[in-house]
């Protein structure tokens, strides 16, 4: 078999079994958990191309070079297309379980979500301008509709808000893409650095355009306002998605435009603000979820936080930074997507999920609550997790480039991630009152607590296994060294 | 022509910002609807004709008549809001300088042209004969680059999926002012000439202006007049085949790209001697399609029926 | 080139106009129409680039604008659904 | 001189749309409104059988048809009133 | 001569719409309001349509303008009907929405 009908696959058999759903009418969720199951089997059959070549490239419809669109698996995307279907597979196992009862949800869920699933595979895979902007708003009205699983009643107001901002965003990404094309006569990626011209104002306002929008749809800070509402609203299925991967598409085209066809626009001035913004975002993120009282909102906030790390590449912009940022993006996605199944089958356990009522939980959630520990050691930056490597990679560049104000920014978000898990934690293991509330909910199946705990260990794992895996990424494409 | 397009720019201009500055909500729509058409205007002085047919169709026709029933269906005074002037206040003052920065620099940015000719472009026109239809902007959007076109058909779906999930039809029992036979009369005389209208400009779409988008709009302008002169109404079901039409633009794209993977050896690209047929097949699922989709994103509902039917 | 094209200048006001009106309103419609008028200037400015070529405009710039349209209406007809679901649901709450 | 004829009555159209649209944001009443988009369709509607002439472009006729098309659509969904508030919803 | 002709009937359609748009500013209510979308746009249409026609140069076309303004008047008309039955229930002054 050719090697480049693997991304195409992975981007039409999600697709192909969306569709079927759709046609279908019924919940079919063995057809989802099959599709998920190919899906990882897909990525997993990638890696070996792309460790020997570097990069597999699939031209769609045969044209030729500036004209046709490619999709490109280089190190960058398999490593997001792997936590992709990592995620997947677990968030689909515990959908399976929680939509159970649900005739009318479960449709919904089952038809959207392998469509959400393939327009994140195509985002990650795309190597042209107008193609991301596609995907951008694919990724976007799959996942508001999904936000509204949670019952439109409740979420109607956070849904309208992310949809306003995301459309805003994905249009003025689009105005920049107009002004780049204007410059360069093409939309792909590959050859957009070469020709685009030195220094015209339409190419810097065309970059900046393009940055500006996607850190609206990335919520970085001062666009974070229609995150937490919608990630902490959502079913946890949906939030999981939405916090580790949705969101995450956004950083990533940060990172993989930057580093490629913005790299002769863009200024290390530049770079500073962005990273300034990231260096806001953890430290206000995180202050935040402390003082949370819903336990969905610390892990929302945390989410607005944890994505500042990963701009902490701009300013620095060496190889240890880079792999820091997308090795950021990869621990933070297992461990958030833990934090919030396992916050799922607490608020599931006690119809609510007010902290200071959540006493007495130790015994009957203990998986839940040791997937919600080991997912915060990685949060934290404890070794040996992933976010440990992490972390200690961007340490690394900050020292290595001397800009000694990200190693403070670093360790005072290390500290505020580790009062915030925490106080969950401490509120969890207290013991009960005298007398125990009534416990309107039920224990969630093995299946639930599982799944969460699956992708923490797999958090704590990336932390040991992550020689290989920087590897494969490699270095920035358009970056110093 | 430059007073001509002078005198559209500042008549845009005009209307956004009564769009932005109306505090009635209806009188901003009304505005919106006009601009509309004085962009589908513009759009046809700037050589793109079929650009103007889809902006007129879409953008201003069903889109409008969609804000006017959505604002019906909102309580009395919804939405009226007077937004601060640049001077009133610091919040309204930075933003007024803000975008009209970012429109001087917009304006500065339009006006720099680069040396070298857009290659996507010049490609695209080079190969047209290969692509099996002979207007350029069909062939890049069922062709060259039909693969966003796959994704876009998902877009529109997942708006329809997003749309059904919140159970809010426009107000079906609505009626017109003076009880009179005459907007039946117009359904029955306008019903053909949309449709045959909708059919030719997705026929012609292949050499001419126009379109599976263009023809798939009007054709669900043909059932928004149904609903309004109230032969039709939107209806609580649905059945396997108005899913699977729905669905089907999408699906023939994504089918279409997998089955003919070991024919051609290429993803999306079609045989040779089979390539007409299939844009042809493509264009008409993709019309229908677009239509249904835009007439039941119209209705809020997941199916249609006859008025009076059960 | 000679001079300025209105028609450009038409293409970053509305980007401005719409921009404007986004941070300033505050009903979710009203957000809605800006979007949009920020919208058309965006696909007002595509088709500008489009005439750039020298024999007969760009296709793919029209493509683009085409694609954005059928986006744009799309995603503001579920906006709409959405404001109609918020209306009802705060109507529901006051009774 | 047909070229001078075209622009300038295409000019004069234009201009004429422009002094209608005072009754689109003018008002008074609601009818005024949706009257003066009807009167701005037809003045469109002009103006593109005008410029199909002009820029020799006969598709630009199937855009008028539509044009007349969706005005009337327009004025239709206008003039629906609401059911009496509070009612069935 | 034709050309002759066609321009005539052009500046002839632009007066109309000339004498429409006066009406639609000056007239004092709705109603007569009304007179100027549908009698004088609509003859102005149709000498515009005439004029354009002649110039089209083929019967075809000439056969598709006429489909347009056939079509212009019957929706003037109609619309034209509700919009007055809307005045009448609306009342002519203000808004719906202001009341």
């Amino acid at each position: 078999m050719r090697p480049d009908v693997l991304p195409v696959m992975l981007v039409f058999l999600p697709f192909l079994a969306g569709l079927l759903q759709f046609i279908a009418g019924r919940p079919a969720p063995r057809l989802g958990n099959v599709l998920v199951g190919v899906n990882l089997l897909l990525v997993l059959a990638l890696i070996p191309g792309v460790a020997d070549e570097g990069a597999i490239v699939a031209n769609l419809g045969g044209w030729s070079e500036p004209l046709a669109i490619h999709l490109l698996a280089d190190g960058l995307a398999l490593l997001m297309l792997l936590l992709t279907a990592l995620l997947a597979v677990a968030v689909s196992l515990y959908a399976m379980a929680a939509w159970r009862d649900q005739h009318h949800d479960a449709l919904r869920f089952w038809t959207l979500w392998p469509l959400l699933l393939g327009s994140l595979n195509a985002l990650f895979l795309s190597r042209d301008l107008f193609n991301i902007y596609v995907t951008l708003e694919l990724v976007t009205l799959a996942a508001i509709p999904l936000v509204l699983l949670a019952g439109p009643g409740k979420t109607v107001d956070a849904a309208l808000r992310y949809l306003l901002f995301a459309l805003l965003g994905s249009l003025i990404y689009l105005a920049g893409v107009a002004l780049l094309y204007a410059q360069a006569g093409t939309l792909d990626l590959a050859l957009l650095a070469d020709a685009l011209p030195d220094s015209t104002l339409a190419g810097s306002l065309g970059a900046s355009l393009i940055i500006v929008g996607i850190l609206i749809k990335a919520a970085i800070l001062p666009f974070h306002v229609w995150l937490p509402a919608a990630h902490g609203g959502a079913p946890a299925a949906v939030s999981a998605i939405l916090s580790a991967l949705v969101v995450k598409a956004a950083a990533y085209l940060l990172l993989r435009l930057w580093s490629g066809p913005l790299d002769p626009l863009v200024t290390p001035a530049a770079g500073q603000l962005l990273g300034a913004l990231g260096a806001l975002a953890i430290l206000f993120g995180s202050w935040q979820a402390f003082r949370q009282e819903r336990l969905k909102l610390v892990v929302a906030y945390s989410t607005v936080a944890q994505l500042g790390y990963m701009l902490l590449f701009f300013p620095m912009a060496v190889t240890a930074a880079w792999q820091g940022a997308v090795y950021h993006g990869l621990a933070h996605g297992l461990a958030k997507g833990a934090l919030f199944l396992a916050a799922g089958n607490i608020l599931l356990y006690l119809g609510h999920d007010r902290l200071r009522e959540m006493r007495g939980i130790d015994r009957p959630l203990a998986v839940s609550l040791l997937a919600f520990g080991l997912a915060g050691v990685s949060i934290m930056g404890l070794p040996p997790s992933g976010g440990f490597t992490a972390k200690w990679l961007l340490l690394t560049a900050s020292v290595e480039t001397g800009q000694w104000w990200w190693t403070i920014t670093l360790l005072l978000g290390g500290l505020l991630a580790a009062a915030y898990v925490f106080r969950v934690l401490r509120l969890a293991f207290l013991q009960p009152p005298e007398n125990v509330p009534d416990r309107p909910g039920m224990v969630p199946p093995p299946l639930m607590a599982w799944s969460a705990t699956v992708l923490a260990v797999l958090a704590i794992v990336l932390g040991v296994v992550s020689a290989p895996l920087l590897e494969l990424l490699g270095s920035p494409v358009g970056g110093s060294e | 022509m430059t007073a001509l397009d002078s005198l559209l720019a500042l008549l845009l201009l005009l209307l956004a910002a009564r769009c932005v500055s109306a505090r009635s909500l209806l009188q901003a729509i009304v505005a919106f609807i006009v601009l509309g058409l004085l962009l589908a205007l513009s759009w046809v002085r700037l050589e793109a004709p079929d650009l103007a047919l889809a902006e007129a169709a879409i953008g201003a026709g069903l889109l409008g008549v969609l804000l006017l029933g959505t604002w019906r269906s909102l309580p009395l005074g919804h939405g009226n809001e007077r937004i601060p002037l640049p001077w009133q206040g610091l919040r309204p003052a930075l933003i007024t300088t803000g975008c009209t920065v970012l429109a001087v620099l917009l304006t500065v940015a339009l006006h720099q042209h680069p040396e070298q000719a857009a290659m996507s472009g010049l490609a695209a026109l080079d190969q047209l004969d290969a692509a099996g239809v002979d207007q350029p902007v069909t062939a890049v959007l069922l062709n060259f680059r039909a693969y966003d076109t796959l994704l876009e058909m998902g877009v529109l779906l997942m708006a329809l999926i997003g749309t059904l999930m919140l159970d809010s039809p426009l107000p079906r029992d609505t009626e017109l002012p003076a009880r009179t036979m005459l907007p039946a009369t117009l359904a029955q005389l306008f019903l053909p000439l949309i449709l045959l209208i909708g059919l030719y400009l997705v026929w012609a779409g292949a050499y001419s202006p126009g379109g599976a988008f263009q023809g798939g709009a009007v054709l669900a302008g043909a059932g928004v007049l149904l609903i309004l002169t109230g032969f039709g109404e939107g209806d609580g079901r649905d059945g396997w085949v108005l899913r699977a039409l729905l669905a089907g633009g999408a699906l023939v794209f994504t089918l279409a790209g997998l089955l003919l993977i070991p024919v051609t050896g290429a993803f999306m690209a079609y045989p040779q001697g089979l390539v007409t047929p299939i844009m042809v097949l493509i264009e008409f699922s993709l019309a229908l399609s677009i239509a249904l989709s835009l007439l039941l994103l119209y209705t809020g509902t997941p199916g249609l029926r006859r008025r009076g039917e059960r | 080139m000679t001079g300025i094209e209105p028609l450009a200048v038409a293409a970053a006001g509305l980007m401005g106009i719409g921009l404007y009106g986004f941070c300033l309103c505050r009903h979710a419609v009203r957000r809605l129409l800006s979007i949009n008028l920020f919208g058309n200037g965006v696909f007002l400015a595509l088709i500008l680039i489009a005439r750039r070529l020298p024999d007969g405009p760009d296709p793919v710039p029209h493509a683009m604008v085409l694609t954005g349209i059928v986006i744009a209406v799309s995603a503001t007809a579920f906006g709409l659904a959405l404001v109609r679901r918020q209306a009802r649901t705060r109507g529901d709450d006051e009774t | 001189m047909t070229l001078l004829v075209l622009d300038a009555a295409a000019f004069m159209l234009l201009l004429l749309l422009g002094l209608g649209l005072i009754r689109v944001i003018a008002g008074p009443a609601g009818a005024d409104r949706i009257l003066a988009v009807q009167l701005s369709g037809t003045t469109t509607v002009g103006l593109l059988l005008l410029l199909a002439v002009r820029l020799e472009e006969p598709a630009l006729i199937h855009a008028a048809l539509l044009f007349v098309l969706f005005a009337a659509l327009l004025a239709l969904a206008f003039v629906r009133r609401a059911p009496p508030r509070g009612g069935d919803r | 001569m034709t050309t002759f002709l066609a321009c005539g009937l052009i500046l002839a359609g632009v007066g109309f719409y000339l004498a429409g748009t006066v009406g639609l500013l000056r007239f004092p209510d709705v109603y007569s309001r009304l007179h100027a979308l549908t009698k004088a746009d609509n003859t102005g249409l149709g000498l515009l349509a005439l004029g354009v026609a002649l110039l089209a140069g083929s019967p075809r076309l000439a056969l598709l303008i006429a489909l347009v303004w056939l079509v212009a008047i019957i929706a003037a008309s109609v619309a034209c009907h509700l919009i007055a039955g809307y005045a009448l229930q609306v009342g002519e002054c203000g808004d719906e929405d202001d009341r």
